[in-house]
């Protein structure tokens, strides 16, 4: 289903997909958030080394989340069987990798063995784990690949779309550790020059299967945050910024001078309440502090407007199969004050509260802290840098898994399973709720497996149901991901998860 | 001298001829916005050519008037009324141009610190010939001259002091070369406050003979301000007499000396330990010593405003009168003056001295001459500094018996304190030195000595303001001493203190007091009561009167030899005044670059034949009545004790060396006759027959004026 | 006929009279205008800090519907992107610096001076190895003490103050070291070894009270130091810990909408603590030159 | 006198050793690994494990700081653990930076410090003096937050006049770049400004109450003679002292303008190691700022004493 629900303005959003003649040629400068780490396809974890991944790298299927669908890309088709444990990828013909060797399916079965084995450092093994495993990766012929799953899943395609960043196709043998001084990859980029800290050059790749690009290249400069990018913008120095959060951005939101292209995203902040622990075992409790929250003033002060309300399921406006039909919460301070004094809680509680310092996280932290005190409930904060707040990520070992109240953040995805599985989970990994609900569990496997977008809706508004019922967690908001270009900038491809697609960007006169 | 007949009282009359006139000055700094008079009503003239000596205590306004006539003084002073004239124009009346001009042309002024009157960074030549750009002359030809200037000042390598930046040169070098500068335009006016002041006895008078000789060159008058009175009477054509900012006394030099006609006068001359030189020792072989006459009291504060006689208060004269009515300047005939109701009774003020007491007899304690208390065999001690070994002192043997007094002589540098405090075990000596106490060897540093061997070698520091901790009151100071050293607590304590500060004459008054608020003098009995706490038999004074004025001085004196009659203690005491030496010791022990040169009892040093060292060092101090002795004086500068002359160590300067075995060999201390030892080549029967000769060939640089010109 | 019988000079500074030196120094103090001034600004933020929060709004009270307000006669300083009322976050904001800095400074004074005193006093390998320590914390910037610190020990007002002590003490130590080497020169140490006293005693008892004045300048001087340091941690994020109002901390958070125009929400801050700083510095300036006089 | 360098140089190197010591056993305590840092607060832990073992993180601590300085000995400054690439490049743009930067300030301070502090000296206890004097210590104790954002607004936002952030895109040419730094320059001019100021000042006022002041005023120089061949050149010896003292400051004190001012330089470079305990990283940094600092003291020391002809001679410090 095409259904669009991407652009803020309709005029920002045809002038960035298209319309008007593409002008050949020319430079388009960009800013993106500097590669945190090495640009290593295997470990990339951050915004700004997922963006440069795409540059040159392509994936087998491609989530244009311009138009919420799911696209080919080095696959041409795709085709699913055993309902939904094995799927099989047919692949493009006539794709030549930047160094002039033909892609077959010993590159892609090499790419996804490799992404997919334990003994790596794989980043995409938090979307593997469980999934595939690398005996999994089965050549059928020169263009086609089979992956055998451990269970079924009907979103794989997701799995090793643009949504999986580091899924980009290598070619086979492809040291990974040195990757990032070839850039090899099929896409319509080459590299020119990448310099860590710096910026990043790429050309005009003029073989590129699908044409070559409009531009003739593109430079990235590479910010370490998020206000110079703005100044630059601001000044001149940069077309487009690559990805912003509305945090400090009020200055970018409030005019028109530029465009902005806004797509829904499933960037989101989960609260976590300690469900085995007092006072938050009574389900009431929970639902007390997530009724005291004022959504859309959230939203509107701490997104300045950039996002969509959250209804404390991970079931983002994003996803396809999300079911709307589930009633909003709202804020409802009477309620949630009978509800305590129902649960024996008439005058409130104290209790506390762990967070990280990232991004508009702490001033979220005050707003919960401050809507609680509406209800009687005193939440003292402990906020803390992130490698504190995260400490070993296991349980035991980690406040944000540990503490009573813990508030973190979830980057965007392709699809809901990871925030569905990690988080929920009676043996979820990340499930600082310490929810465990045989039901819930029940009710994942079976959306997992739905190979169908119905069966899917269907299942994920009783999800949202249980969730509202039972509150594990709140989820306040979603926070959109945001592109900002002038307004010569057109045909630009953003992803809510801050990659960048140039292959149909041009900077009109 | 032709200066007699001028009038001295009231206001001076003005003399076109004169080259300095101060009529009625008054100068006052404010200190903390009040307004305090540290000089009142002063008045005095210098003719042309004539030398006139400001003569007076610490802080009693010298200074002060110097920069008031060159219009130096600091930011908070004033002169509040009066005129200054020098050669007839009115300094305070001048704008900036003309006062500049004043300083180029008419006035020049040399201070104490010599070594701080040149800029560090700049050469001296360029220094020197500054004075000559300033008045015209091009740049080229301001060095020709002030490398002849040098020359008259008696550099012998004036090119090479030229090119040298003032830290390379010594204290005598350096002050010659602010003489240069100061003579350099030829002004008709020189002031200098305390020329000789930081230098060593043999320097300055080699300085002072030179200012002599400069002076009658180039005709210049002088206004030499000193407090040292002997200097000022070498010096000095006539003399005023400053006390607490008011001038007392003025006259002629010789008469004001001889007859001195006011109280304060009479005082200060009668405090100097040591007034005849050549007269044989000033006390019997054996028996006590004459207190020295003191002051009482002390300068009224500064500022502060005294109905009568500023002196009264101090005065043994002092009646009703003198406390209600200011005495004027009776003129006194002979072109003096006094400011005293009672001049004439002047020298009738009785002899204060009441520190010595009645003299009690030694008693049964007396064990001089025994086994000796401190014993130093071949005591050496060398500095490392900076890859440098300096030889502080070398190869030193000494003894000090109990209840005697051994005086420690010598230039600076030449190794006085490094001896004491080897001795006392501050410095560690090198390896095979000896200190021997009460006939055992101690350890080489105080800390590893025993209590009792602490106990028994004390103390006292040259300067009571570093030897003091002024952040203690007095009380604490000495019965922390009492109680580390003495043993004494409680009670027994604070009877002992009691008795203790009674005895050096500190008023339990000050117990609660910290050092700053105490005078010199009183600082310096609190220092002496500590070294006494623990009831010491060898007490070594470090220079502890050198910072003190002589009446001062005189006090501590008495005070000293009292305590010594008293406890039968034993004083190794250092000192550069021959004087104060010569008053108290029963040895005299002089050192050279760290060497012996000489040892022996007092009156066998004093008194030829001796080192020639030892000579020059007697002949170089000033006295109040040797105006035509004939003086040795040394050439040269004090050799480095980095890097000593080889052979006997003084042959660099020697005015009777005798040749190569003086440069190759170093002489042994012969003990010539018993217990006299001297380390000198020259035979001890030549030594005598030269110097009593004493006309024998004027050495090195004569008292004579240069001859070029 | 003998007047005088104590030949003893009077006390010197009779127009002082014997008043006390502390006297001096204060009446010295109290004289000076930039003292004044000084106290003034001082004495207002502790008022602020202790009274401000019964004057003004809740510092911490939300209005999500009135964020981002610019200065109005409701709100005098605007509201911040919370709707916090930026007047009352300005007055209270002083609370922890004032007890922070003073802590910090504190501890770093009392760690200098003690190391101060051991190099200085012991030199030679004593002075050579401590000496080569504090010179390389000296090396050392302030974010990597601030960064180590706070996360390792956790963003509170306790690490603040043992980050600062830190940074502190090897500042303070160098002051006190030239200062107890130039002491240990005079007698009165040589006087004190003779007598027998131990190390501790010389140092403690008789050197420590002489070093008094400059560690006094260094610790007012450095508390100046602490509120710019504490401040620009909390500027860097290694500050107190939100929701208390804090002036570092609420720049840090509303800096980034300075360029949306925003300026009130991190100017008043700006200024509170320009104003706090200069006046202890005004403070620390006055006590100097007033021990200096004396 | 080289002697002298040579010793001061020996022990600078003990001091840098013992920097790198404590910057390594306190990084010990840092929460966290670099191979976390890397994949993410969210990675899987086996990826977690097999990245720490690849890069060296999971040996025992003194093997890895065995590593670390047997590479630094023989002149290699290791491999960052986060950019798996050698540290050399990165740690040379972000010195260049900061020193760019510095550079700018000194250029702007110390004239403008030594001026101030002169004239206040001619004219002590005046109103010109008092003024200058309570400007230079206020400008030295207000921090760099406060200042900065101050210039922001003022200059940056409400006049627009200057720009507000300190990166030019590369390739910029000297002008451009050196427009983008002034803003960032005046916090730190502020700052040094007091310091040099006073220094200034005191060596002025106590050049001129010396007795060779004296002198050279009793020889009748005119004033501006006297203070010019006289005071100043005494005056200011010590101030040289203070501003490379500074240096070292104000390279390890850059991180505060550098995030004010969005500038990549070695202070930004310092925090981002920490915070992704890029151990190698931050002691190549830390040591490089040790190696300024103490590179400027010497200059200082050295400077200081060739041009005062005292302590020319004896080479002690
Ligand atoms: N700048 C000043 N401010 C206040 N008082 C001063 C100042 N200079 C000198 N005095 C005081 O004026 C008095 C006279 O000082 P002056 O220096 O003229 O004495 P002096 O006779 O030269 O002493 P000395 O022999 O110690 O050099 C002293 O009491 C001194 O303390
Ligand atoms: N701590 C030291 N380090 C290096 N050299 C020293 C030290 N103390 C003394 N000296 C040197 O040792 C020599 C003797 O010095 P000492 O102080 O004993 O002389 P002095 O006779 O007491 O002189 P003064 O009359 O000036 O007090 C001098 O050359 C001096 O420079
Ligand atoms: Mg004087
Ligand atoms: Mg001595």
């Amino acid at each position: 289903g095409a259904n669009k629900v991407g652009t803020s303005s309709a005029a920002s959003s045809s002038s960035a997909t298209g319309g008007g003649t593409p002008v050949k040629g020319g430079t388009l400068k960009l800013a993106s958030q500097a590669p945190a780490a090495a640009v290593n396809p295997i470990t990339v974890s951050d915004a700004g080394g997922l963006c440069m991944l795409a540059q040159t790298g392509e994936f087998l299927t491609f989530d244009n989340n311009m138009t919420l669908q799911l696209q080919p890309m080095l696959a041409t088709s795709w085709t699913h069987s055993q309902g939904g444990k094995v799927w099989t990828f047919k692949l493009r013909s006539g794709v030549k990798f930047h160094n002039g060797q033909p892609l077959t399916a010993d590159d892609v079965v090499y790419t996804m063995q490799q992404l997919a084995d334990p003994k790596n450092a794989s980043n995409a093994l938090s979307t593997f784990a469980g999934v595939l495993s690398p005996a999994g990766v089965v050549k059928v012929d020169p263009s086609t690949v089979a992956f055998h799953l451990e269970a079924a899943n009907g979103n794989f395609p997701y799995l090793v779309s643009s949504d999986n960043y580091n899924a980009i196709i290598v070619p086979k043998g492809t040291d990974f550790g040195k990757w990032q001084s070839t850039f090899i990859g099929t896409g319509p980029f080459k590299l020119q020059s990448y310099t860590a800290n710096q910026s990043a050059t790429f050309v005009a790749n003029p073989s590129y299967w699908g044409g070559a690009p409009h531009l003739s290249s593109a430079t990235f400069t590479f910010y370490s945050s998020q206000q110079p990018q703005i100044l630059a913008l601001q000044g001149g120095q940069v077309d487009v910024i690559v990805q912003f959060v509305p945090q400090g951005a009020t200055s970018l939101l409030n005019t028109s001078s530029y465009n902005i292209i806004k797509l829904k995203s499933a960037n989101h902040r989960e609260l976590s309440m300690r469900n085995d622990q007092a006072p938050f075992t009574d389900a009431r409790v929970r639902q007390a502090i997530a009724l005291s929250l004022d959504r859309p003033g959230m939203v509107k002060a701490l997104l300045s407007g950039a996002g969509s309300v959250g209804n404390d399921s991970p079931f983002s406006p994003k996803f396809p199969s999300t079911n709307t039909s589930v009633p909003q919460r709202t804020q409802d301070i009477a309620k949630a004050k009978q509800l305590l004094a129902a649960a024996g809680h008439p005058h409130g509680f104290s209790t506390s509260l762990a967070t990280e310092q990232y991004e508009e996280i702490p001033a979220m932290a005050t707003v919960i802290a401050q809507a609680a005190k509406a209800i009687g409930v005193n939440i003292s904060l402990k906020v803390e840098n992130q490698s504190a707040y995260y400490g070993k990520s296991t349980f035991g070992n980690s406040d944000w898994l540990d503490a009573t109240m813990s508030l973190v953040d979830y980057g965007d995805r392709g699809v809901p399973n990871v925030f569905l599985d990690a988080p929920l989970l009676s043996k979820g990994t990340w499930n600082a709720a310490h929810f465990k609900n045989p039901t819930y569990d029940a009710l994942v496997k079976q959306y997992t497996a739905a190979v169908d977008l119905q069966t899917q809706k269907t299942i994920a508004g009783k999800i949202e149901t249980l969730l509202l019922s039972e509150t594990p967690i709140v989820i306040p908001y979603f926070i959109d991901g945001l592109t900002a270009t002038t307004p010569g900038v057109k045909g630009v491809n953003p992803t809510s998860l801050s990659a960048i697609f140039l292959k149909d960007a041009y900077k009109s006169a | 001298m032709s200066t007699a007949e001028q009038p001295v009282a009231g206001a001076p009359s003005r003399h076109a001829a004169d080259a300095l006139t101060l009529c009625n000055v008054d100068v006052s700094y404010s200190v903390r916005r009040e307004d305090q008079r540290v000089v009142r009503d002063v008045s005095f003239h210098v003719a042309r050519g004539e030398s006139f000596g400001l003569v007076g205590e610490s802080g009693c306004g010298k200074s002060t008037i110097a920069l008031a006539i060159v219009r130096y003084l600091a930011r908070n002073g004033r002169v509040s009324a009066g005129t200054i004239e020098i050669d007839g124009r009115d300094v305070l009346g001048l704008n900036q141009t003309e006062l500049r001009r004043l300083r180029a042309e008419d006035v020049s002024m040399v201070y104490q610190e010599p070594g701080r009157a040149l800029n560090p960074s700049i050469l001296v030549g360029r220094q020197v010939a500054e004075v000559y750009e300033v008045a015209g002359m091009d740049r080229q030809l301001a060095m020709g001259r002030a490398e002849e200037m040098l020359g008259k000042v008696r550099i012998s390598d004036p090119k090479g002091v030229m090119g040298r930046y003032p830290h390379q040169l010594s204290g005598g070098m350096l002050q010659r070369v602010v003489i240069a500068m100061a003579l350099a335009s030829e002004p008709s006016l020189l002031i200098l406050d305390e020329p000789t002041t930081a230098l060593d006895a043999t320097v300055e008078a080699e300085v002072l003979d030179l200012i002599t000789g400069l002076r009658s060159e180039f005709n210049t008058s002088l206004l030499f301000i000193s407090h040292n009175l002997a200097v000022i009477a070498k010096m000095c054509d006539r003399v005023g007499v400053l006390y607490a900012g008011e001038m007392v006394e003025e006259g002629p030099a010789a008469d004001v000396f001889r007859s001195p006609r006011h109280p304060y006068t009479v005082g200060l001359l009668r405090s100097i330990p040591w007034r005849d030189p050549e007269g044989g020792a000033a006390h019997g072989e054996n028996g006590g010593r004459p207190p020295l006459a003191t002051i009482p009291g002390s300068l009224p504060a500064p500022g502060s405003v005294i109905e009568g006689c500023v002196f009264a208060d101090r005065c043994g004269l002092a009646d009703e009168r003198c406390r209600t009515e200011a005495p004027p300047i009776y003129e006194i005939g002979g072109g003096r003056g006094s400011r005293c109701h009672y001049h004439e009774r002047a020298q009738s003020v009785p002899l204060v001295a009441a520190d010595a007491g009645q003299p009690e007899p030694a008693g049964g304690r007396d064990d001089r001459g025994g086994e000796p208390l401190l014993r130093l065999r071949s005591a050496s001690k060398t500095f490392h500094m900076g890859g440098q070994t300096v030889r502080g002192l070398y190869g030193v043997d000494l003894d000090v018996a109990a209840g005697e007094t051994v005086g420690l002589v010598g230039e600076s540098g030449s190794g006085k304190t490094t001896l004491a405090r080897v001795a006392i075990g501050l410095t560690g000596p090198d390896q095979g030195s000896e200190v021997t106490l009460n006939g055992h060897p101690v350890a080489p540093v105080a800390t590893k000595r025993s209590a009792t061997d602490q106990k028994a070698l004390q103390i006292v520091f040259q300067n009571p303001d570093s030897a003091l901790n002024r952040r203690h009151s007095v009380r604490r100071l000495i019965s922390r001493s009492l109680s580390k050293l003495g043993g004494y607590s409680g009670d027994r304590l604070q009877a002992r203190l009691r008795s203790l500060v009674d005895s050096v004459r500190l008023p339990e008054r000050y117990l609660p007091m910290r050092p700053a608020q105490l005078s010199g003098g009183l600082k310096q009995r609190v220092a002496i009561a500590r070294a006494f706490a623990g009831d010491p038999r060898i007490v070594i004074c470090d220079e502890p009167t050198s910072a003190l004025d002589v009446s001062v001085q005189a006090a501590i004196l008495n005070l000293l030899t009292d305590l010594q009659r008293r406890e039968n203690v034993a004083y190794l005491f250092i000192s550069h005044d021959l004087g104060v030496v010569r008053y108290l010791a029963d040895r005299i022990v002089v050192l050279y670059l760290g060497r012996v040169m000489e040892l022996g009892p007092a009156g066998a040093v004093f008194s030829s034949p001796h080192h020639p060292y030892t000579e020059a060092l007697l002949s170089a101090v000033p006295t109040l009545d040797d105006a035509d002795r004939l003086r040795i004086r040394l050439e040269g500068e004090i050799p480095s004790a980095a890097d000593p002359p080889t052979g006997c160590p003084f042959h660099t300067r020697c005015p009777r060396k005798i040749g190569e075995i003086c440069e190759t060999t170093e002489p042994e201390l012969r003990e010539e006759e018993p217990g006299h030892g001297i380390r000198c080549h020259i035979p001890l029967a030549d030594l005598r027959r030269l110097q009593a000769i004493d006309t024998g060939p004027a050495p090195a640089a004569a008292t004579s004026a240069p001859s070029e010109r | 006929m003998s007047i005088g019988a104590v030949p003893v000079e009077s006390a010197a500074a009779v127009s002082a009279g014997q008043a006390d030196l502390r006297g001096q120094v204060l009446r010295d103090l109290v004289r000076q205008k930039s003292f004044i001034a000084g106290a003034v600004i001082l004495g207002f933020w502790i008022l602020a800090a202790i009274f401000g929060s019964a004057v003004v709004k809740d510092p911490s009270a939300q209005n999500l519907l009135l964020i981002n307000q610019a200065p109005s006669g409701s709100h005098w300083f605007g509201t911040d992107s919370l709707g916090r009322d930026m007047f009352a976050r300005v007055i209270t904001g002083s609370r922890d610096i004032l007890i922070t800095a003073p802590l910090a400074t504190l501890l770093g004074t009392v760690m200098g001076t003690i190391l101060g005193l051991v190099m200085g006093y012991f030199r030679g390998i004593v002075d050579d190895v401590v000496g080569r320590v504090v010179e390389a914390f000296l090396a050392l910037p302030l974010v990597v003490t601030g960064i180590l610190g706070i996360v390792a020990l956790g963003a509170s007002n306790t690490t603040l103050i043992i980050v600062i002590g830190i940074v502190f003490t090897p500042l303070i130590a160098r002051t006190v070291r030239a200062a107890v080497l130039l002491e240990r020169e005079l007698d009165y140490v040589s006087a004190a070894k003779l007598r027998g006293e131990g190390s501790l005693y010389i140092m403690f008892a008789e050197i420590l009270p002489n070093v008094l004045a400059p560690i006094m300048v260094e610790f007012t001087v450095r508390l100046g130091y602490a509120v710019f340091t504490i401040v620009t941690l909390s500027f860097l994020g290694f500050g107190i810990p939100p929701p208390s109002p804090d002036w570092g901390l609420d720049i840090s958070n509303n800096f980034p909408q300075v360029t949306a125009g925003y300026w009130w929400e991190v100017l008043f801050d700006a200024l509170a603590v320009a104003s706090l700083v200069i006046g202890v510095n005004m403070i620390a300036n006055s006590i100097e030159s007033a021990l200096d006089a004396s | 006198m080289s002697l002298f360098i040579l010793k001061r140089v020996g022990l600078g190197l003990i001091t840098l050793w013992i920097l790198s010591l404590i910057v390594f056993f306190a990084a010990q305590v840092l929460p966290g690994d670099p191979a976390r840092a890397i994949l993410g607060n969210q990675a899987a832990p086996s990826a977690v494990r097999a990245l720490s073992h690849q890069l060296g993180t999971d040996r025992s601590v003194l093997a890895q700081y065995g590593t670390w300085i047997g590479h630094v000995v023989t002149g290699n400054l290791g491999t960052s653990y986060e950019y798996q690439g050698p540290i050399g490049p990165q740690l040379t743009s972000a010195l260049g930076n900061s020193l760019k930067l510095a550079a700018l300030a000194f250029v702007l301070v110390v004239p403008l410090g030594i001026l101030g502090g002169v004239v206040a000296a001619l004219n002590v206890g005046k109103p010109v003096d008092r003024i200058t004097s309570v400007v230079g210590l206020s400008a030295t104790v207000i921090p760099e937050v406060v200042s900065g954002i101050v210039l922001i607004l003022v200059f940056g936002i409400w006049l627009n006049v200057l720009p507000i952030q300190a990166s030019t895109p590369p390739g910029s040419g000297f002008g451009t770049q050196l427009y983008h730094l002034i803003l960032p320059a005046i916090p730190l001019t502020l700052i040094l400004f007091g310091y040099i100021q006073q220094m200034a000042r005191a060596g002025t006022v106590e050049a001129l109450a010396s007795d060779y002041a004296r002198t050279a005023t009793l020889k009748g120089l005119p004033r501006g003679v006297m203070i010019r061949r006289h005071v100043l050149r005494n005056s200011l010896l010590p101030t040289i002292t203070v501003i490379a003292s500074q240096t070292g400051y104000l390279i390890g004190g850059l991180v505060l303008v550098e995030t004010l001012f969005h500038y990549n330089g070695i202070g930004t470079l310092i925090y981002n190691a920490a915070n992704h305990k890029d151990f190698p990283m931050l002691e190549a940094g830390v040591l490089v700022i040790g190696v300024v600092y103490m590179v400027a003291t010497l200059i200082a020391d050295t400077l200081f004493s060739l041009l005062n002809p005292r302590i020319r001679y004896r080479g002690v410090e």
